[in-house]
């Protein structure tokens, strides 16, 4: 079933939204724009298409309190947060949340096959109200179609939302978005005609999109690839900056810092980059990843090998934020296309 | 949920320096709770990561064996920022401890079979925690052979303890040391040299190697050379690690966590590694 | 508020200023107590990062005292140092910091009486400014 | 031009003067370029040169990427007036033997700021880019802009007085000299009219933005430290988290680790992600070395840089009386 709001009344279901929960949405235009807590609909910026920061700061920031202390006491913080619900996120980025799911939410683990919970992850991820846009005009660096996925993929969405000239077209996905749905009363219900306009929309946007490389054949190479002389080009221009897996918003690799004086302090839980010599440099001054291009190598491996190995999928979901906001114009694609082309 | 980040409190009972420049040191730690002292079951290879509160947290191997109940024994080189920490401790201090982690010596595979446990410099310390376990049963296992190395005599950790190991005659401990030095009357040279040497048995024996990189990468092959199979070769890997839990993403070999799918590997899991270890 | 008292950083060079803080104390001149003082070898070791450390921790003001030029112990420390400061100082006020927070100044061995004069002077200017709130580094 | 350059690299793999060249190629999206390591003569037609140009090539002589010019391989390199002012800088820190390398100067006219092009097509996708000597042509999927060239350059290059090279063995075309620029202070002049409180708030407020990705860092040729003073954990200088206070200083210690080194290149402030206004910090350093010390970054390959050198009888003006 689908809900249609008119967009001259997004006040009013903004207001439900609102009085249900804590409600995220893309904010800021031109550079820095976000995923950020917002009051009213004035905040949101509705017409943004990919934001340059990714979403997956509202469930696993930056910096994130593992715990406080003092003297040898540990403090955690027990406030339980209002849900959240998030407006606006892309189908991609939705999709990449249930990746890094993966290994922060319930999965037996090893060597026990005990049950692992991330709690600072699920308390936050698990009770959220997904709202994913369909993405009208794929950008010329999306590439989602690699990954059996596409602009109007609804993994990771609880309500899924298509965003035509005068209506958003709303329907649940997941049982959440049911319940919630239900309280949206007052609106209308989409006819078959706006089925229609969701089909016609889906296909336009999947138009934009280039041909798919095939990752079957990178499955192939990828095993015998590590040794490859290919990275060394590959590499040469990249200069080890953490931009690609800070905007990444598959990348979930932390580092954990203790912050304050000895008696009283914080633990941290931060983001870190494969990027940094930092990253794996031991104590002893010796570093597995010493240079530029084991780091770079591992960032790729770890996107189309290891993670597929552990966790039966890509760690990337075409979201094309690193091609533009490398400074020097490294490009995942083509990676990816030299590699394949790599005969091992 | 239960929350994995956080730490048990633990109380250091005792300190011992363990060579002259007092860069290592082993530290005996026992529960403050006993209900965490109840839930804490781990077996030989496993790690901690060892907490100090406004410094961070480090992983270390666990030096005691399971069959030791009083206490759990870390020893501590002393090299970055923890570790500096970790040897400002004093008796009585609290310090906390998150795991056991990781994987283990299969123990309950090299039962009624021989032993040779191969280590150098201060890595012994899981070793340690392998060899007091297999003592303790001793009954359940064949021959056990060890061979330790160091660079030099005061380089070996829990001398005590080998000193009472080298009276049993239900052991064949053999020492080395990289250089000849006054007073030492046991082997010199290095360990890959001197396991060539020695030349263990292959047949129904296992072999656990641990020791400074470098030194597995030589004793590996004279392993292969002697003619044991790859599946029964068994090392511990390490690298920086900080959640310990598969999580952060640094310590991995290929797509082997160190910390989750390891320490201990077989030569087999390692050769199945496209990575360099 | 009316009780507040300034805490100031004071990095003095070993061979002159340190010197002349001794001097200062022996010859019972009197300054205000509001100096932590940290000896260094010469005014050419102050790196930048200790004195925008000491703000983040929350001092209320930073005093760098060396030699002379001329005078310094290992003949040109003090000229590079004049050359950082040249270049920090009005990087500090650029930003937005009041310019008094940070001072430098130049005090012999032999001058107890300029130490003390040149602390009270600086405690003045920082009581004037009031507590610090920039570069502050919170919970 | 990019023939007469593509011509000259040519003779220079014929000539067997260099083994490789470091270059500018067409980059994967609209609006960039990217480095291009040239190993052979084959190579040579992919190499362009133009507003896009924007990467300071001489940052791949150092740091891990100094590889490149080792082993007596003589390397050819491709530069702007800023990127030869780095080599310079190189030379006189000892970070490469000048004869091994072969300068390409390239005249150049200023590179453009994508993030100022995003700005005016209030962050739509550009599809096409076009750009003549006056104007940028951009279209995007239902819009099209002409934009004033000038209106789109990179800051550091609007207030350039050196866009051509100074030392080089290769020019192609006419080097020119110091070109006269009225208004190189202007930003700072306008910055410093403002109370203490109206600076403090603006810094915070841009410099809250950074995520700390380093990316201004490793694109800059001037910081090229083994372990930087933030990677470094006995003592660890400063919080490695975005924290406001943590990131001003280290953005502020960097400023000044390449005071009177910096080559105003702009790389980095192109580099930021989150599009921090970074010049502005280098160009105040850079402003009081011209005024106090009248020293200019990379220009003289036998002139000291300014902090490593002193006058006894120096204005101290900024010292307690």
């Amino acid at each position: 079933m689908i809900i249609k709001i008119n967009k001259n009344k997004f006040d009013k279901f903004f207001k439900i939204l609102k009085g249900n929960y804590d409600v995220f949405a893309p904010i800021g235009d031109g550079m820095n724009s976000k995923f950020s807590r917002v009051k009213s609909i004035k905040e949101i910026n509705l017409d943004i298409s990919n934001t340059d920061k990714s979403p997956k700061e509202i469930f696993f920031p930056q910096t994130e309190i593992l715990f406080n202390f003092e003297s040898q006491k540990i403090n955690l913080n027990a406030e339980k947060n209002k849900s959240f619900a998030v407006w606006g996120m892309r189908p991609c980025d939705a999709k990449s949340l249930t990746l890094i799911d993966k290994i922060f939410g319930s999965a037996k683990q090893k060597p026990n096959d005990e049950n692992f919970e991330d709690p600072y992850w699920k308390s936050k991820y698990d009770d959220a109200l997904i709202f994913s846009i369909g993405c009208n005009t794929p950008a010329s660096t999306c590439f989602c179609n690699w990954f059996e996925s596409g602009p109007f993929e609804k993994i990771g969405s609880d309500i899924f939302v298509v965003n035509t000239d005068e209506y958003y077209l709303m329907e649940a996905v997941s049982e959440k978005g049911k319940v919630f749905l239900k309280k949206v009363t007052d609106f209308e219900k989409g006819i078959k005609k706006d089925e229609e306009k969701i089909t016609e929309l889906k296909k336009r946007a999947e138009s934009y999109l280039k041909k798919s490389v095939d990752l079957k054949a990178l499955d192939n190479v990828i095993e015998e690839i590590w040794g490859n002389p290919v990275w060394d080009e590959l590499s040469n221009k990249c200069i080890n900056c953490g931009a690609c897996t800070f905007i990444c918003p598959t990348c979930h690799c932390f580092d954990i810092q203790d912050e304050g004086k000895e008696k009283a302090g914080k633990r941290i839980r931060l983001w870190d980059s494969c990027m940094f010599p930092d990253f794996t440099g031991e104590a002893s001054g010796h570093n597995p990843r010493l240079l530029s291009k084991d780091r770079f190598r591992q960032r790729f491996m770890h996107k189309f090998k290891y993670f597929p190995d552990n966790n039966d999928d890509y760690l990337c979901t075409g979201c094309g934020r690193c091609i533009y906001v490398c400074p020097v114009n490294v490009d995942i694609r083509e990676v990816v296309e030299k590699i394949v082309k790599c005969e091992s | 949920m239960k929350n994995t980040y956080i730490p048990v409190p633990m109380k250091v009972e005792n300190i011992i320096t363990e060579d002259p420049n007092k860069t290592l040191r082993t530290y005996d730690l026992s529960f403050i709770n006993s209900e965490d002292r109840k839930n804490f079951k781990y077996m030989p290879g496993q790690f901690c990561e060892f907490s100090i509160l406004g410094k961070g947290e480090s992983p270390f191997g666990i030096a005691s064996s399971p069959t030791e109940k009083d206490f759990l024994r870390f020893t501590v080189n002393n090299t970055g920022l923890v570790t500096n920490e970790i040897h400002y401790l004093r008796k009585g201090d609290n310090v906390g401890i998150r795991g056991p982690l990781g994987n283990w010596y299969p123990v309950e595979k090299f039962k009624g079979e021989n032993i040779v446990i191969i280590g150098g410099g201060f890595a012994f310390t899981t070793l340690r925690s392998l060899l007091i376990y297999l003592l303790e049963h001793r009954k359940d296992y064949g021959e056990i052979t060890v061979i330790y190395g160091a660079r030099n005599p005061d380089l070996f950790i829990y001398k005590d303890e080998i000193a009472e190991w080298e009276k049993r005659d239900d052991l064949n401990l053999h020492l080395t040391i990289d250089k000849k030095a006054d007073g030492w009357d046991k082997l010199v040279g290095f360990v890959p040299a001197v396991v060539k040497e020695l030349a263990p048995k292959a047949e129904k024996t296992w072999c656990v190697v641990c020791g400074p990189p470098i030194m597995i990468k030589f004793t590996l092959p004279v392993l292969v050379q002697l003619k044991f199979p790859n599946d029964r070769i068994y090392t511990s890997l390490e690298r920086k690690m900080k959640c310990g839990i598969g999580k952060c993403g640094r310590c991995n070999i290929g797509s082997k966590y160190i910390c989750i799918d390891g320490p201990v590997f077989s030569m087999e899991d390692i050769n199945n590694i496209s990575e360099e270890i | 508020m009316k009780d507040w008292q300034p805490k100031i950083l004071a990095i003095l060079c070993n061979w002159c200023s340190y010197a002349g803080a001794d001097l200062a104390g022996v010859s019972r001149l009197q300054y205000p107590p509001n100096i932590r003082v940290v000896r260094i070898p010469c005014s050419g070791r102050v790196d930048p990062l200790f004195i925008m450390k000491a703000f983040q921790t929350g001092y209320d003001g930073v005093l760098v005292s060396g030699c002379h030029p001329g005078d310094c112990h290992y003949l040109s420390g003090n000229y590079f140092a004049r050359r950082k400061f040249a270049v920090l100082k009005p990087l500090m006020e650029f930003i937005g910091v009041e310019p008094d927070r940070l001072q430098f100044s130049w005090v012999s061995a032999g001058e107890g009486e300029r130490f003390s004069k040149v602390v009270t002077k600086v405690t003045d200017d920082i009581k004037k400014i009031g507590p610090i709130k920039k570069m502050v580094k919170g919970d | 031009m990019v023939k007469e350059l593509q011509k000259k690299v040519r003779e220079l793999f014929e000539d067997k003067k260099v083994d490789m060249v470091v270059g500018w190629g067409k980059g994967s999206v609209p609006m960039s370029a990217t480095p291009l390591f040239i190993k052979s003569i084959d190579e040579v037609d992919d190499l362009i040169f133009d507003e896009t140009c924007q990467n300071n090539l001489a940052v791949y002589f150092t740091k891990d990427k100094r590889k490149l010019s080792k082993d007596g391989k003589k390397v050819g390199v491709i530069v702007k007036g800023c990127d030869d002012r780095s080599l310079v800088l190189y030379s006189i820190e000892k970070q490469i033997k000048r004869d091994d390398i072969v300068i390409i100067g390239v005249p150049c006219d200023g590179v453009i700021d994508k993030n100022k092009i995003l700005r005016k097509t209030n962050n739509r996708e550009v599809i096409e880019y076009n750009c003549d000597e006056k104007k940028v042509k951009v279209k995007g999927r239902d819009f099209e802009l002409t934009l004033d060239k000038k209106d789109v350059l990179s800051d550091s290059c609007l207030t350039c007085s050196y866009p051509d090279a100074q030392v080089y063995d290769e020019f192609i075309g006419k080097a020119r000299k110091k070109v006269d620029c009225k208004d190189e202070f202007k930003k700072v002049d306008d910055f410093e009219k403002l109370s203490l409180d109206e600076r403090w708030n603006a810094i915070t407020e841009e410099y809250s933005k950074c995520i700390r990705c380093y990316a201004c860092r490793n694109v800059c040729p001037s910081c090229y430290c083994t372990k930087c003073f933030v990677d470094t954990n006995k003592p660890q200088w400063i919080g490695k988290s975005p924290e406001i206070t943590d990131s001003i200083i280290f953005h502020l210690i960097r400023n000044l680790h390449v005071a009177g080194r910096c080559v105003e290149c702009g790389a980095c402030a192109r580099a930021c992600p989150v599009g921090i206004d970074l010049l502005l910090l280098n160009k105040k350093i850079t402003k009081e070395i011209n005024q106090r010390f009248d020293y200019t970054a990379g220009l003289d390959i036998d002139e000291k840089p300014v902090m490593t050198t002193y006058c006894e009888n120096e204005k101290q003006d900024f010292i307690m009386g």
